[in-house]
């Protein structure tokens, strides 16, 4: 399908794809998240690579059958490493005529249409805004559809089951899943397993799901697909052995933090307040309270901000985290830290704005907050993750390099990381190496901004410590006291040391790579966050095809690599794409004086792979 | 002060720290200082398990002066930033320290959240009636028509009463006291101490700069006996230079009086007991304001119930994630194996 | 809608925006917005002069479905932005709607200010004791033990009573309503509307989705009568379905307890008046809890005072500066002249 | 004196000076302020230019006779035109110990100190921490010494008035006031008059003051100082003609807004939150309410934002003001006012951070959070102004730009800007264009977001007008209808108008000016704000020693000038001298790739003319 070449070969009369994207559509209450999950954990068992994404509903629970109400999953599986979600879709699964009318423009001109004929009812169609049956009246142009009565046949299948109609329609999603395992030649087995436990306490709607799941698939199987080659196989790809599962960025991050924090002895307290896309963080750790986390739900995100600084005074690490706006409101209180000198985790899941802007919709727009954000010379450390399962390893350098610098660090995430999932080999966390935290303890020469001479770290010395009582605060304080001072000269001192301390944090992490062999000349294309997918892949694709392209990938957004500059100035062509109007592209201008060229995207979407190999083929041609 | 000196009782001086104080001569604020001193000194605080937090303004540069550990934080914010000191470690002994535009105006919210979720704090609020620090404009408890650089032509708005606004808020220990009034204020800073959760207390101060006097009404000297009201739990609430004034609740009404007693037939069963379990004698012994009324001082307000912080530390186990533990919970759910 | 309209008796349709309401099916919100519109109508408001102003949330979605003017703005500061729009344009009539965690989380301090400087506005503040824009979490004025994804194993924190927070910051307009009683939240909204001053209304309102049935033990048709008190000024407290319970202050002391009529004793005279004026009367009847007491709606508190727009506008003269006033001020003070 | 040539000739005896500086210093209930500020008034009735900066303590009232409780006041003033309040000082009044320790490293070594010997009793002198007597043990150096026991002289002076000793002790700065008169040749007159009108309620007070005033200036005439000429005078500068008075960066800004507001027939709403140093504006602003100004003190920076913006919604003006750490709790809302496209203006008196930093010394240092300071892409404009009375120009086009591109505008202002003074001629307002805001009224064709096409501003439409009810709010809405939209396509469009609106701006403001004929190579300096005065002497001086300099200030700090890229390509070696850690040097390499060279300064105090000719002498030579 497209963005995959069909492989020669193959058991039965299936058609064999390097990879293929599938997208689940249907009401919010319809349950695609689910269903994309099962078939997630199908095809990674299957031993494919693979990529999710799913795409909630700005609203809660919007009236059925609206076009705002529809719900989605994509995942994009195949035989080849996978990078992202995939640009287009190969199938659609459209549970009603809204799911069509939201997702059809994304399917490629050839690709399959599976759609619940049963819920294209008159007052359906009307509701998704279409005036004629989009079925019948040409607008799905070439695409393949399989047109079956879901819901009839769902019907069908438990007529015996004694279940209620109500219950029984319920089951639906697991009829279409039945079809795309059928398509796809996925084992039923285990999701049959899993839905005996899921409905453990309710054994006849286990077995009316399981039913419907293999009528589904008896749909397949049977005659009534004949005519045209719907079924499929993608192979197993190369990975890596290991022990797997998938992961989502928020997933990775709450893991990492608390490995960090367990790499480092030391207790998380964090703080924060609900925020779409950020809130996932807040649950996923609130759920690990038996585990020594301590999660403080606070009134506002400066509270949030400060109670973590409370806690990272008083010897915890203290984390906070929100989106966007939220930040914004920390910006004060990072001034705090900065001043005081204390260890803090900030992460920040971007989403589209300005202002409440799109909640549910990604964008990378943050970059200059975290970096410039806050009144004042107030650097701090700046780290963005590239994909779901690097915010571990980000969260745990966020730990160690706030904790051995005593700063505070910002982690960049985003909406598509924070939900998007990818398979992850589980790393072998108790064979990390540890870092734990020192806290002061001699009083002999103690005042609380004595500083490690290799670091400048200040002494981190904690209330409950005989003998170090001192007293610390947002006001200029002498480098050689700790005490407040308005000397003209110790400002100049201590502004000084605090962006020294920051611009020795470049010593202590590893130097730009770049993600493969670069070429020398041509183009090359520098990125952070969560462009990862798309710009590794567009660049393989056109080095594949014989072209000068090299990819640099950021993780430290500041201080940046100390051997960065070096690598940029190799070359004349320097490609930024973000999914903001420049910002990265701005700071390497105005630190290495590199003509670095933005190449933006601000639609709320992440690039598509073939719009990157468009533009970096322009730069190329030019 | 080092930790040897647990062995000796302390004294006052012993929490007193090395900073010169940079506070106006003649500033309520000093008294206050005393006090607090004279209250770790009686009750033996452990100089490394006490910390003070403070915001911003005159008031909040109260940990400087004190040799325990302080955090002088940022504008409003000490209430957020005391919660996550409890959060990290419930054991310590933590003091906040605030002016009224520090905890009112720009801090309101933080104070409201800390009090109802009774964190295990002593909340004191300074009120002079007026930012000092910025010099001199009028605060959210400047009575109405308060000329400052701010509001020349007199303040419009009308103040929250801070206890009220505490009440409100559902703390569970509210207290008031008068900066120079020291042995009262002794003994109300004891009390509070003694109080697990969040003990609120309002102390009149007078900032002789840019409000002196605010307070005269019932603060001076000259009017104390006959303009306040020392409220102390199962007594009855007289007062007087005479102590032959009381309040009484005006029958079958909602509305407290004073009475003169053994006048107009008003006998010792008439006079209001003190119920510091009941809020709304709270309330009314707040609202009572001079020159009709005398000013209610002591403790109106208390009814313990599990701290926030106490609370939290149940639902928590104890030390920092361990490895393995994360290991399991990375493994609960669906995995897979491939092979090599 | 136009302006022609004013000519004619308005229906509340003519007050309901052509945008698709995106609340889920079955929201406390429908109900609210269908009683607001209702109001509007009764009230004949004039579309062009009425403004909503919101924060965000579920709620706070409430003005993009009305045909005025609004403005949606940012979590928790619509108080402010109101507080605005009320110093540029007095004569605007501003309705701020907000959720339990707009008004009293984020925005606790903004309302604080709003109800105690007495801005004059219909405040209405729709608590369905969740989160509900951001998928449920639990919220300040959710009870403890509420089970949310931020609190899996139980909220510990105690919630913060809104009508009694109103009262403790000054309020001088405190009432309640529940979302589907219709006929009592429209006479309370209109009370509200012609209030001049802050008027704060805490509606009770389901959100199905998250918090189902919250507010069953006391708003639930089966219980109404027995679990609700309607008060009303001058009128005796009575409820229960054959209207032969009632409010009692306990003799001699500072608390209400229920009484059966004509029961041990207890007569008419026995039997609570309401009296909208007493603030410690509506502090008693808002902290009634089911299932020991009724819960109390209605207006528990009015008593007018000047409103602070209009105490600001009486101290500023109108319309823009002049040029001409300009040059006075520049002029005032010590000035020179250096000649050609 | 320093930085001053002895001119030829004058009347009498005394010398004649190009320029000299004065600095008043004594506790702070010494009246210094007052002193200076009357010295001041009587110079430039003399007819010299001049410019001032007082200095306070951070403390509010501290312990009388502590070096942290000394208040000074400073004074440049010239026969030619006076840019800066002088690097050091020539004369130095000292009313005591203290004042003498903290300001005497900034005389000059051949300076002139007037003492007042009777401070400096044992135990002030251990007060400011002297362990001997200053005057006597060498610690002066070569500084000339006037030693007079003030305060036994006023009394003396005063013994017949009937005053008590301590109020004829509160007259004891009248009496260092006229010894300065005498010594530079001041008239007497008007500040008899101005004594009598202030204490008119107290004319014993009043008469006091007067006759310590001609006690100090009859000791000054007699011979007790004979031996040395300590008789100055320093002829009339050539100003040009005009009504004349000093103002403050405060005052200015002040009355800027309130001509912005006025010439543009709208309603100001001054929304606020006390803090140093911005505090003047809001009180100088209350003061105005009998003349249509409305002031708000709000409950925080973030209600003052937003009630600003719920002002401009309602069809005010909106103005906002704080310094730093307040300006960092605005960024939300100025979120806000970006997405709804709403007038505001934002004065930031910047001060010393991060965090509460050193609040009454002046730095340059949240450009970065004027610029950048905020989630997502959201840009808006920014000013800055150069001294005190440029503020009023800037104030108006901060007034202007908002209205006509519906947007927020920074104003950045900082600590010693808004304290400083200088003579300004008095604009003839009521001569300048108007530029009345048109408010949307015609239903036809309105929505909220329809457009400007020349300045992509969109309407302006305010509650109160029949027929254009809408609603407006922080999220996405669509380009076409005003509605919310969260339509991928719709949000790219949205984010472009909203930067292209901005930039935009660019070709309303004037092209960027050199601020003399620009010298070909050599050295470019290019500043902003408060660093104009001393860039601009040092720069003078150095053409006027013949080296190629030139000096590039700007107002416009976001968006820049239009034609600024190319001024600035014209040149090798660019500095760019900044009370901060190189924003400004930062934001002009990544716009242009120019290699702009920060020269940094973060000691809460401005540039010295010296400091920035040895740098710039150091560009030329390298
Ligand atoms: C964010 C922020 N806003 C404003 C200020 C300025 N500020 C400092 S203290 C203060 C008010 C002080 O009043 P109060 O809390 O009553 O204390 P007091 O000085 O009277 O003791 C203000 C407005 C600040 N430091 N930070
Ligand atoms: C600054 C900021 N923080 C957090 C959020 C996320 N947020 C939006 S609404 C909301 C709470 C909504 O609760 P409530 O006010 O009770 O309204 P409801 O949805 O229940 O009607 C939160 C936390 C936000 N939009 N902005
Ligand atoms: S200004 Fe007032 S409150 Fe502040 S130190 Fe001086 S007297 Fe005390
Ligand atoms: S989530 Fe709850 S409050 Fe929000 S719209 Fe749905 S039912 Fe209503
Ligand atoms: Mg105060
Ligand atoms: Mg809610």
């Amino acid at each position: 399908m497209e963005g995959s070449a069909a492989l020669d070969g193959g058991r039965e009369k299936r058609r064999v794809l390097e990879s293929a994207v599938v997208r689940f559509a249907g009401d919010s209450g319809d349950g695609m998240q689910l269903t994309g999950g099962r078939f997630t954990l199908e095809t990674a068992l299957a031993g494919n690579d693979l990529a999710t994404f799913p795409d909630f509903p700005a609203e809660i629970r919007a009236p059925v059958g609206t076009t705002y109400g529809v719900s989605a999953f994509q995942i994009n599986f195949g035989a080849r490493k996978i990078m992202t979600a995939g640009d287009r879709v190969d199938v659609l699964v459209a549970m009603n005529p809204a799911a069509l009318k939201v997702n059809l423009l994304d399917v490629t001109p050839t690709g399959l249409l599976i759609v619940d004929t049963g819920a294209f009812t008159d007052r359906n169609l009307r509701k998704a805004g279409y005036e004629s049956n989009p079925l019948t009246d040409g607008t799905l142009g070439d695409r393949r559809v399989i047109e079956a009565d879901m819901s009839q046949r769902t019907l069908e299948a438990l007529k015996e089951s004694g279940l209620s109609k109500k219950d029984s329609l319920r089951c639906k999603n697991m009829w279409a899943l039945g079809l795309v395992y059928w398509m796809f030649d996925r084992d039923r087995n285990s999701t049959t397993e899993w839905l005996g436990g899921k409905f453990a306490a309710r054994p006849d709607l286990a077995q009316g799901a399981v039913a419907a799941l293999n009528a589904g698939h008896a749909f397949g199987e049977t005659a009534e697909l004949s005519g045209e080659l719907n079924a499929y196989s993608v192979p197993a790809a190369h990975l890596a052995p290991g022990l797997y599962r998938n992961v989502t960025g928020n997933q990775a991050m709450s893991w990492g933090l608390i490995a960090g924090t367990a790499l480092a002895e030391i207790r998380m307290v964090f703080c924060s307040y609900p925020i779409t896309p950020a809130s996932g963080l807040l649950h996923l750790l609130a759920a690990q309270k038996d585990r020594g986390i301590v999660t403080f739900q606070a009134e506002d995100e400066i509270a949030a901000a400060c109670s973590a600084i409370g806690a990272s005074y008083a010897g915890a690490l203290g984390v906070t985290s929100s989106s966007g706006p939220g930040v914004a409101l920390k910006s004060e209180a990072l001034g705090l830290a900065i001043a005081t000198e204390l260890p803090l985790v900030l992460i920040n899941t971007q989403r589209a704005g300005p202002s409440t802007g799109l909640p549910t919709k990604t964008e990378q727009s943050d970059l200059f907050q975290a970096v410039f954000g806050r009144n004042a010379d107030s650097e701090l450390v700046v780290i963005a993750a590239r994909s779901p399962s690097d915010c571990f390893a980000c969260a745990i350098e966020a730990v160690r390099l706030a904790i051995k610098y005593m700063t505070p660090v910002i982690v960049l995430s985003d909406g598509y990381i924070a939900n998007a999932s990818e398979p992850w080999v589980l790393p072998e966390i108790e064979s990390y190496p540890k870092f734990p935290v020192k806290f002061r303890e001699d009083p002999e020469g103690f005042h609380p901004f004595v500083r490690d001479p290799e670091t400048l770290a200040r002494a981190w010395a904690v209330p409950g410590t005989p003998g170090l009582e001192h007293r610390i605060g947002g006001l200029e304080r002498d480098a050689d006291s700790g005490n407040i001072s308005y000397d003209p000269a110790n400002h100049q001192r201590m502004t000084d040391l605090r962006a020294e301390k920051i611009a020795g944090v470049a010593k202590d992490i590893p130097e730009q790579a770049f993600e493969d062999t670069p070429c020398e000349g041509g183009v090359l294309v520098v990125g952070w966050g969560s462009t990862f997918g798309p710009i590794n892949r567009a660049v393989s694709k056109l080095r594949g095809a014989g072209l000068p392209v090299s990819h640099i990938h950021l993780r430290h957004i500041w201080p940046l690599p100390s051997n960065l500059g070096g690598l940029l100035r190799r070359y004349d062509r320097i490609l930024v794409p973000e999914m903001n109007r420049g910002q990265l592209a701005t700071l390497l201008r105005g630190e290495y004086l590199v003509p670095a060229e933005s190449l933006s995207k601000v639609n709320g979407k992440p690039f598509l792979i073939a719009e990157l190999e468009a533009a970096i083929r322009a730069r190329l041609e030019s | 002060m080092t930790a040897a000196m647990a062995a000796v009782k302390p004294s006052p001086k012993d929490y007193a720290s090395d900073q010169e104080i940079r506070w106006c001569p003649g500033c309520g604020d000093y008294a206050i200082l005393k006090a607090v001193l004279k209250t770790l000194a009686d009750v033996e605080a452990k100089p490394e398990q006490t910390v003070f937090v403070s915001g911003i303004g005159c008031a909040a540069r109260f940990p400087y002066y004190i040799s325990t550990y302080g955090f002088h934080t940022i504008h409003g914010r000490a209430p957020a930033v005391a919660t996550g000191v409890k959060l990290a470690n419930p054991d310590l002994d933590v003091w906040v320290v605030s002016g009224d535009g520090d905890a009112l105006s720009i801090g309101g919210n933080h104070l409201l959240h800390l009090l109802r979720r009774n964190l295990d704090v002593q909340f004191l609020l300074f009120n002079n009636e007026i930012y000092g620090l910025t010099k001199g404009q009028y605060s959210p408890t400047s009575h109405a028509g308060t000329r400052t650089p701010s509001s020349p032509t007199g303040s419009v708005e009308s103040p929250v009463s801070a206890t009220a606004f505490a009440l409100g808020a559902g703390a569970r220990f509210v207290a008031r006291a008068i900066d120079t009034a020291q042995a009262h204020l002794l003994a109300v800073l004891k009390q509070a101490h003694g109080h697990r959760g969040a003990s609120f207390v309002e102390i009149f101060q007078n900032c002789l700069v840019y409000n002196d006097g605010v307070h005269d009404a019932f603060a001076d000297r000259s009017v104390a006996a006959e303009m306040q009201v020392l409220a102390e739990h199962g007594q009855p609430l007289v007062f007087g230079k005479d102590r032959d004034k009381a309040l009484r609740l005006v029958p079958g009404q909602l509305t407290l009086e004073t009475v003169s007693i053994g006048r107009d037939g008003v006998g010792e069963e008439d006079i209001l007991v003190h119920d510091q379990t009941n809020r709304a004698l709270a309330g009314l012994l707040a609202a009572m304001q001079p020159p009709a009324m005398p000013v209610a001082l002591g403790v109106l307000y208390c009814d313990p119930a599990l701290s926030y912080d106490h609370a939290v530390t149940a639902q928590t186990s104890a030390g920092p994630a361990r490895t393995g533990d994360l290991s399991e919970i990375m493994r609960a759910g669906s995995t897979w194996t491939v092979k090599g």
